[in-house]
């Protein structure tokens, strides 16, 4: 598998922030209450895992071990505060709904951990892929969360969008006329609950792919 | 006197009735007898006959090995036939050592040596006697006597418990024995009392035998030494540190013997053996056992010579009614499964129990609720269900954390659970893995200290050869100069 | 004194940070499969959250409002929150070793914990006194290690339940976690803020 | 003016939080690694290179970088492997160490020849015997570590489990259910 | 004679059984149960039993379909006759004439999340059906607190089999006529507390309330009997309810205005239910018994803040998963000490040698 | 940068550091003078647009945004917005947080005219239950308009219905709209102590105190 197609399937899939590392936890669970903030918080994110991963690796020749730590905060901080000045500025709906959770976008782990992992030793083009990638899984995977919570809930599907995100989301909402939704998925417990049925849902399905892989290998060596 | 109470037991069915209202029988002699060298914790013995010798009953066969051991004598006149393996009377049906004796019928004793006043013997002597007799603990653990009563001499014992609580279900070979020979009884415990220079004995008793309480009363009434106690009927009052607690209200301190708390256990069985060694020389050849359960035909109470097969015990009273789902040597609660009937009765057989399913309810294992019956009747105060959950989890370190060495395996906390998991098999198997553990971590000592000694030769021997090598060049570069 | 009893008590059962606020799930899911390391990762950030509370509000009110600085709020935080996990850490070491050794391990770990950030935005979102900020800390602070040592406890006999494998590890932790806050619910509605 | 201030605001909390690092890293670089002395203790320390590592001390560097598996040492068996695992702190999965039981190696007498072989190559020195004459594996000295076998020219030393007696039968883990 | 072949893999002691197992203990509990359910059903009419039959029967199908994904033997499990149990204590937990969904989606909840995710009985640690109430609380909170004032079975006001079939599974809110409080509404209203003659009707029942809580004298028949049998431990029930009144009547001194007594507590409301039959789930439970009396104690004292304080009229639910979560930590906390050693683990020491220390 | 530069920075992690925090708020510095006005003016624009909507039924003349004075009340300041036409105050609006909402705090717009009735209520802010309590909210529900032009003096049972109140509270979600109209009610309570000094004040005193970047 080419390296880049090897970044692409880890931030979607393989090594997804948020099912397989189950990191950025909070933003994850706090902020999907509906598809539409899962969508800009993802959003969001994403913008700061590639400018830090863009930075980190460009910096890495520079950066002495001992500090890289308090660099690596350091960036972080300063692009979550101009993310989060420039959604004040001109999203400034959504920066209401988001509010706290945006400048805890420097404690996510996941960008700490990406930048220790990947950004500090590639260069600046296939950090910011991977930013990039592990962003779009992120978002991905806060929109389906987000997507399940708000459905089951209470019917509707991006609801808002068009308010929070501008007019050009309109398109996104829908709504489910007569459904009058389960109060709880939209609550806290609903998110760790809906997460939970969708990381074992993915666990199943690994576990499947696994064995079928498995059988087909033993099919292989028992033919040769 | 005052009775303290212990935690936890429980009060299972008891299923006396049938046996204990019968006298004691006498087995005819069987047409073959297997005698295993090892019968008793400890070192096995170590046989002092050839296969065709002609031994005599009472004649010692194998000696014993070391400190903790006892010697095992023959139970009948007869031939030596074989000396090999056959199946040990134990679980796992692995073969033991064992000496075959054809009896010749004469039952013709060796040359006995009374004591002409078995009170006047000193402590040592008796306990000599005892040990040449190859008496061992008749409660069930087999613990050579001899040795305890030694401790007598290394800690003070100021109270001897004799042990007639015979808690378990079934079993009333105890009973029917302090019921027929409380005399005897009596006067074995008046010896084990003076080899260990025992300030007051007390004769524990379960309220569930007034017979052996009157006929023990009676005996002991001449004895102002000795007090017979009525024990409330609650199983495991028979276990040592429970009785030991119930008589005297100390607990034995974990990981010491009842002797440093000046406290010494035997049970009625033993303090008989005592008396027939000690008053006439006769060695431990038989001994009384329960032959009970559902599924015996005439369930009883049989003198049985050591070495009898299970299968002739069970053919004299008169076989099965119905097949049984096990056989048992020992009581239900702490006793083994037969791995067949040809294993012969031992020192420490207490019954042989054949169980029909109907007795044993059996249902089919589910999960643990967390009802906390086990808890509750855990008489060491251990926490069973998190014993068993972590020894399936393979977590036995955990389970060692929170005492599973303590475990008694008594069994209780299995018999209420009702999941009806496995619990005590389970630690059965956990305290395997432990000692096996310690086993392989003594080794691994061992090892590094082999390992050591290696490094240290070697390096020595280098150094050696390196003092050589130097003095060789200077050697070298003489002669060529 | 009423008053400051019931904001501790509010925020650590009513608005507990990590199952209502949300904040500080990492450690949480990630920390409490045993009981003890739950319980040192709950003391260090107890010390570190009540520490960094009064902090930040000394750099809030003493530095950033007079020289009007709010965009470097969220730096200077950051910055202020590792400087305390970093004293604290030395402050340890010096004083016990044998505390560091046992609580050492969590320290590096809480710098990334929202609940320790998060906690100082919603002390200036609620417009807190320092006393005020430093109960608040202090109150997130016990509901979290009050809410990571429940979850310990329930994880420590999940692990020896007989859980379906789809389920085991992270799903069931997660699930766990959700019911726990649904009895946290409970809480809802006591008149504390 | 906002911007030299916001500056040297910055400036100074970086410079300041970078001596505080600094210093951090001074106090905590100087210490050696407390784990592998703690490893190194827990190995067998037979130095037999069963591990693929050149003896104990190295496998122990390699266990505390993560480059190794706590069931790394064959001889150690279950019971290091668990020691290592608390150690380390991770959690120790039981199916990876091929349970091959104890093992004793035993010298077949119409084999051997005689060679010493064995006895050089044996790390915890559990065979005995001179030069041209029979030699005989200590049991409770042997390992089961194999290198004596490697080395026999006849091919005359097999290691076996340890047979089942009465003195080291054990019950069986009860079937599956659940507790 | 009948002969006997060995069997080959050893069995360890011991080789007899008490006779309790589990589906019998179940039984027991839902004996136990029937005096409480047959008053609700009497009080509530036929929607009642509609409810208690749709709550069981969601529980066991769901408990049988997720015994069939998860590969599991499914007759034998559900013969534990658990699932069943949380059937009916989740439908004497809801409002007696629950729509049809309510009650099924209920015991689809408490078996799938509350049990069969941990791996089925025994391994959840908070009350299933518990949890149920308070995800549906949550999530419905009009359907779950819409109380009938009690019309006894054939009586004129009762609705008829086809009725209450239309009740049931008609969907609607429920007419207004009927509709009704709870007797513990005055605590959060402040109104008047039961007077000396509405206690005789708390006693027997004759209340607005869900199913199967109000009759205070059903309920305690059925706990006589599982406290009786030793299904249920007596330090919880006492502790709970002991706890609860203590606290109730403190208050009560403190400000009777504010404070009802404690009889409204016991007899009001869910106590009494929970006391016997919910907080002594015993996989939810501590299994000692001084953790067993901190345990009832402990939801005896959140039930008391939840209704006084909080912001739900009932906190038995709550309180019971609170404890239930508490649970590990208590059995931590409180085990029994060990034969022969200290508390804290070590052996005793060598005591100077009297008896009776 | 050239190399040695870099490698004379890694051996010293101080300067480094430093070099870093100085590169970040440079960033930081620009970011903020980019945004700021645009920021203020956003949140200028939430004023405007919850006092148009509490005081649309006072007539005025006057921007109310940038015509404030200070309150003390219990310890705490209250900014009020006063809405005058020609120079008389007609009406004032300000911010007033109940503590008792179910989710957190509840901060409401309360507009209330000369007469001591209330103009309008808006809610600013609430982290009440979706679907419950969120129909304070006047996107979801007409609720809140309830309170126009009650006062002190209507005669108004002011609590919710299950209290003896008359106010409608949401089924299964009493708490809310309990802690709403105590709010509204201890706001007109607040007014009524403060009537004077808030109808009375010189006009345009007090603009310079006005603080329109942070509302609440
Ligand atoms: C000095 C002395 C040493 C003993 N050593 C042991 C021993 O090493 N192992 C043992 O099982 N029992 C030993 N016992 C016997 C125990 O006290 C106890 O009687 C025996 O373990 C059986 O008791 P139980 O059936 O209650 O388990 C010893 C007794 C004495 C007096
Ligand atoms: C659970 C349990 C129950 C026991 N029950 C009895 C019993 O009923 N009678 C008895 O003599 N020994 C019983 N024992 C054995 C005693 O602990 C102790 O070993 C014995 O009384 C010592 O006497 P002995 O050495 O003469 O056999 C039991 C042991 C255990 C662990
Ligand atoms: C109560 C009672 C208990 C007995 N217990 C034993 C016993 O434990 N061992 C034994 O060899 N004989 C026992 N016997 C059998 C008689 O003592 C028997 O008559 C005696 O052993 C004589 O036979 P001998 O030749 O075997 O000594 C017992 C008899 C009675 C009445
Ligand atoms: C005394 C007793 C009380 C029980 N109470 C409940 C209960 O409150 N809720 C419930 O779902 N199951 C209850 N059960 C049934 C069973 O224990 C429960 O389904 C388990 O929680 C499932 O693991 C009870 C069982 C017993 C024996
Ligand atoms: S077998 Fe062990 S754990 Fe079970 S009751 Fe007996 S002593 Fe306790
Ligand atoms: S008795 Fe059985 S079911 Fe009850 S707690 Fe103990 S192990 Fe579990
Ligand atoms: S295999 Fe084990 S004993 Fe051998 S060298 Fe490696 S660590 Fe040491
Ligand atoms: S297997 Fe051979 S080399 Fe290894 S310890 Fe045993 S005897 Fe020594
Ligand atoms: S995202 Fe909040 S702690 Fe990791």
């Amino acid at each position: 598998m080419s390296e880049v197609r090897r970044v692409v399937r880890d931030g979607l899939w393989d090594n997804n922030v948020v099912f397989a590392q189950m990191l950025g936890m909070c933003p994850t669970l706090a902020t999907t209450g509906s598809a539409t903030n899962g969508l800009g918080m993802g959003l969001a994110t994403t913008v700061v895992l590639v400018c830090s991963g863009v930075l980190v690796s460009l910096f890495r020749n520079v950066i002495a071990r001992e500090v890289r730590i308090a660099i690596y905060v350091l960036l972080m901080s300063t692009v979550v505060t101009l993310v989060d000045m420039t959604m004040n500025a001109w999203l400034h709906e959504l920066h209401k709904v988001l509010g706290l959770f945006i400048p805890l976008i420097v404690v996510n782990c996941a960008i700490m951990g990406r930048a220790e992992s990947f950004a500090s030793k590639r260069a600046p083009g296939m950090a910011a892929l991977d930013g990039l990638m592990m962003g779009v899984g992120f978002t991905l995977a806060l929109m389906v969360l987000g997507g399940v919570r708000e459905a089951i809930g209470q019917g509707t599907l991006f609801a808002d969008a068009s308010m929070l995100l501008g007019e050009h989301f309109a398109f996104l909402e829908l709504r489910l006329d007569g459904y009058r939704g389960v109060l709880l998925m939209i609550l806290p417990p609903g998110g760790f609950l809906a997460l939970g049925f969708l990381v074992a849902a993915r666990q199943r399905m690994l576990a499947r792919a696994r064995a079928r892989s498995e059988g087909a290998g033993a099919a292989m060596t028992a033919g040769t | 006197m005052k009775i303290f109470r212990f935690r936890g037991g429980i009060h299972p069915e008891g299923n006396k009735d049938p046996t204990a209202c019968h006298p004691i029988a006498r087995l005819p002699l069987p047409k073959r007898l297997y005698i295993p060298l090892q019968q008793h914790i400890g070192e096995p013995a170590a046989p002092e006959v050839k296969v065709g010798d002609h031994v005599l009953k009472g004649q010692r066969l194998a000696r014993h090995q070391g400190s903790v051991s006892a010697p095992v004598h023959a139970p009948t006149s007869g031939t030596v036939i074989a000396i090999g393996d056959h199946m040990a009377p134990h679980p796992s049906g692995l073969p033991v050592q064992t000496i075959t004796l054809e009896p010749d019928g004469e039952e013709r004793w060796v040359e006995t040596e009374p004591a002409v006043d078995p009170f006047s013997l000193t402590r040592a002597e008796v306990a000599a006697r005892v040990r040449d007799a190859g008496i061992v603990g008749l409660g069930g653990a087999a613990f050579p006597a001899a040795v305890k009563l030694d401790a007598g001499n290394r800690h003070p014992i100021d109270t001897l418990i004799i042990n007639g609580g015979e808690c378990e279900p079934y079993l009333t070979c105890d009973d029917r024995l302090m019921r027929e020979g409380a005399g005897y009884v009596v006067e074995g415990v008046r010896l084990i009392a003076n080899g260990l220079g025992a300030k007051r004995t007390v004769i524990a008793i379960e309220d569930n035998k007034p017979e052996a309480l009157e006929a023990m009363r009676v005996a002991a009434a001449a004895h102002p030494g000795i007090s017979v106690l009525r024990v409330p009927s609650r199983y495991p009052m028979g276990s040592e540190k429970q009785l030991v607690t119930t008589v005297t209200g100390r607990e034995i301190p974990a990981g010491k013997l009842s002797a440093e708390i000046g406290v010494s256990v035997h049970n009625v069985g033993t303090a008989l053996a005592v008396c027939r060694a000690v008053r006439f020389g006769k060695p431990l050849v038989s001994r009384v056992v329960t032959v009970g359960g559902g599924a015996i035909r005439n369930p009883r109470n049989v003198v049985v010579p050591i070495g009898t097969p299970a299968a002739d015990l069970v053919e004299f009273c008169g076989g099965f009614t119905v097949t049984p789902t096990r056989v048992l040597m020992g009581g239900p609660m702490m006793g083994q499964v037969l791995p067949g009937l040809e294993a012969p009765v031992v020192k420490g057989t207490s019954g042989i129990i054949a169980l029909t399913a109907a007795e044993a309810h059996a249902a089919s294992e589910r999960a643990c609720l967390h009802c906390g019956r086990c808890v509750d009747v855990c008489p060491v105060g251990l926490v069973p269900l998190e014993l068993a959950a972590r020894v399936r989890a393979g977590r036995i370190d955990d389970a060692a954390e929170l005492g599973m060495g303590d475990c008694l395996s008594c069994g209780c906390c299995a018999y209420v659970c009702p999941a009806h998991l496995p619990l005590a098999h389970l630690f059965n198997y956990a305290k395997g893995e432990i000692a096996a553990r310690r086993e392989a971590q003594r080794k691994a000592e061992e090892t590094r200290k082999l390992a050591e000694a290696r490094r240290l030769r070697l390096a020595a021997e280098a150094a050696a050869k390196a003092a050589r090598r130097p003095a060789r060049t200077t050697e070298k570069a003489e002669t060529e100069s | 004194m009423k008053e400051y009893l019931l904001l501790l008590l509010g925020t650590a059962l009513v608005n507990n940070v990590i199952l209502v606020r949300f904040l500080g799930l990492c450690p949480f899911l990630g920390v409490s499969g045993k009981l003890e390391t739950a319980l040192g990762m709950g003391l260090a950030t107890t010390f570190v959250l009540t520490l960094t509370s009064g902090a930040t509000w000394v750099v809030e009110h003493a530095l950033l409002q007079p020289l009007d600085m709010m965009h470097l709020r969220i730096l200077t935080y950051i910055l202020v929150i590792a400087a305390v996990v970093q004293f604290t850490e030395m402050a340890i070491q010096k004083a016990s070793p044998v505390l560091h050794h046992t609580l050492g391990i969590y320290l590096p770990l809480i710098t990334t914990n929202c609940a320790v950030l998060g906690t100082a935005l919603l002390n200036l979102q609620q417009d807190n006194s320092l006393i005020q900020s430093l109960l608040y800390g202090a109150g997130s602070a016990l509901g979290f290690t009050l809410v990571i040592l429940l979850f310990a406890g329930l994880r420590e006999r999940i692990a020896l339940a007989n859980v379906p494998a789809a389920f085991a590890g992270t799903p069931i932790a997660l699930i766990t976690a959700g019911l726990l806050s649904l009895a946290f619910m409970g809480f809802a509605g006591l008149p504390v803020r | 003016m906002t911007m030299i201030l916001s500056v040297a605001v910055v400036a100074a909390l970086g410079l300041g939080l970078g001596w505080l690092l600094g210093l951090a890293s001074q106090w905590l670089g100087a210490t050696t690694d407390p784990v592998v002395e703690r490893l190194t203790e827990a190995l067998p320390g037979s130095q037999c290179g069963q591990c693929g590592y050149p003896g104990c001390g190295q496998a122990a560097i390699a266990l505390s970088k993560g480059e190794a598996p706590v069931t790394l040492c064959p001889p150690g068996g279950r019971v290091v492997a668990e020691k290592l695992a608390e150690i380390l702190g991770t959690t120790f999965d039981p199916g990876n160490l091929p349970d091959r039981g104890p093992l004793l190696a035993r010298v077949r007498t119409d084999y051997c020849i005689g060679c010493s072989r064995c006895i050089k190559s044996c790390p915890t020195d559990a065979i005995l015997g001179a030069t041209k004459q029979l030699h005989v594996v200590l049991e409770e000295a042997c390992i089961g570590c194999g290198a004596c076998a490697e080395v026999c020219p006849t091919g005359g030393i097999d290691l076996e489990g340890i047979p089942v007696t009465l003195r080291n039968w054990r019950w069986h883990k009860p079937g599956v259910g659940h507790a | 004679m009948t002969t006997w072949t060995p069997n080959r893999s050893p069995v360890a002691a011991p080789h007899v059984h008490g006779r309790a197992n589990v589906p019998q203990v179940m039984r027991t509990v839902l004996l136990a149960l029937l005096p409480a359910t047959a008053t609700g059903v009497w009080l509530f009419g036929w929607p009642a039993l509609n409810t208690v039959l749709l709550a069981i029967a969601g529980c066991v199908a769901a408990e049988a379909a997720a015994l069939a994904i998860g590969r599991r033997p499914v007759g034998h499990t559900l013969a534990d006759g658990s699932a069943v149990v949380t059937g009916l204590i989740l439908a004497l937990c809801l409002p007696p004439w629950a729509p049809w969904w309510l009650a099924l989606l209920g015991g689809v909840f408490a078996i799938v999340v509350g049990k069969q995710v941990f791996g089925g009985l025994g391994q959840n640690v908070l009350n299933p059906a518990m949890l149920a109430r308070v995800a549906l609380l949550v999530s419905f909170p009009l359907e779950m607190t819409a109380w009938v004032a009690p019309q006894p079975l054939f009586s004129a006001a009762s609705p008829g089999l086809v009725e209450g079939l239309a009740i049931t599974f008609g969907g609607g809110p429920l007419p207004d006529a009927v509709s009704s409080a709870t007797a513990l509404a005055p605590l959060k209203l402040g109104g008047d507390f039961a007077a000396g003659e509405a206690l005789l009707a708390l006693a027997l029942g004759t209340v607005p309330g869900s199913l199967g809580e109000t009759s205070a004298l059903a309920l305690l028949a059925g706990g006589a009997l599982l406290v009786a049998r030793r299904i249920v431990p007596w330090q919880i029930p006492a502790a709970l309810l002991g706890t609860l009144a203590v606290l109730a009547a403190l208050f009560n001194q403190i400000d009777p205005a504010h404070y009802p007594g404690p009889l409204l507590h016991l007899l009001g409301g869910s106590a009494m239910m929970c006391a016997f039959f919910i907080a002594t789930d015993p996989v939810g439970a501590p299994v000692t018994p001084l953790g067993r009396a901190i345990f009832g104690a402990g939801i005896g004292a959140l039930i008391y803040v939840i209704r006084t304080w909080g912001g739900y009229p009932e906190g038995v639910a709550f309180a019971v998963l609170l404890m239930n979560a508490a649970t590990p930590l208590i059995d931590r906390l409180v085990r029994p000490r060990r034969y022969g050693r200290l508390r804290t683990g070590a052996p005793l020491p060598l005591a100077p040698k009297e008896d009776g220390r | 940068m050239s190399s040695t530069l870099a490698a004379g920075l890694r051996r010293r992690p101080g300067l480094l550091l430093g070099a870093f925090a100085l590169g970040c708020s440079a960033m930081l510095g620009a970011g903020d003078l980019a945004t700021r006005e645009e920021i203020r003016q956003r949140q200028a624009d939430d004023l405007r647009h919850a006092l148009d909507q509490t005081l649309s039924a006072v007539p005025h003349d006057n921007n109310p945004a940038e015509d404030t004075i200070a309150v003390e009340d219990a310890g705490r300041s209250v900014t009020v917005y006063r809405a005058r036409m020609a120079a008389e105050v007609n009406g004032v609006a300000f911010n007033w947080v109940s503590e008792a909402g179910y989710g957190g705090p509840i901060t409401l717009t309360v507009g209330i005219g000369r007469d001591g009735r209330i103009a309008s209520v808006r809610v600013l802010s609430h982290s009440e239950t979706p679907g419950l309590g969120d129909k304070i909210d006047v996107r979801k529900s007409d609720w809140i308009r309830g309170f126009d032009g009650r006062g002190l003096d209507t005669g108004t049972r002011w609590g919710v219905r299950k209290d003896g109140g008359e106010f409608d509270q949401f089924a299964g979600a009493t708490i809310t709209p309990r802690a709403v109209v105590g709010a509204v009610h201890a706001s007109l309570k607040f007014f009524a102590a403060h009537r004077e000094h808030l109808l009375a004040a010189p006009a345009g005193a007090a603009a310079a105190a006005a603080q329109p970047g942070s509302p609440t």
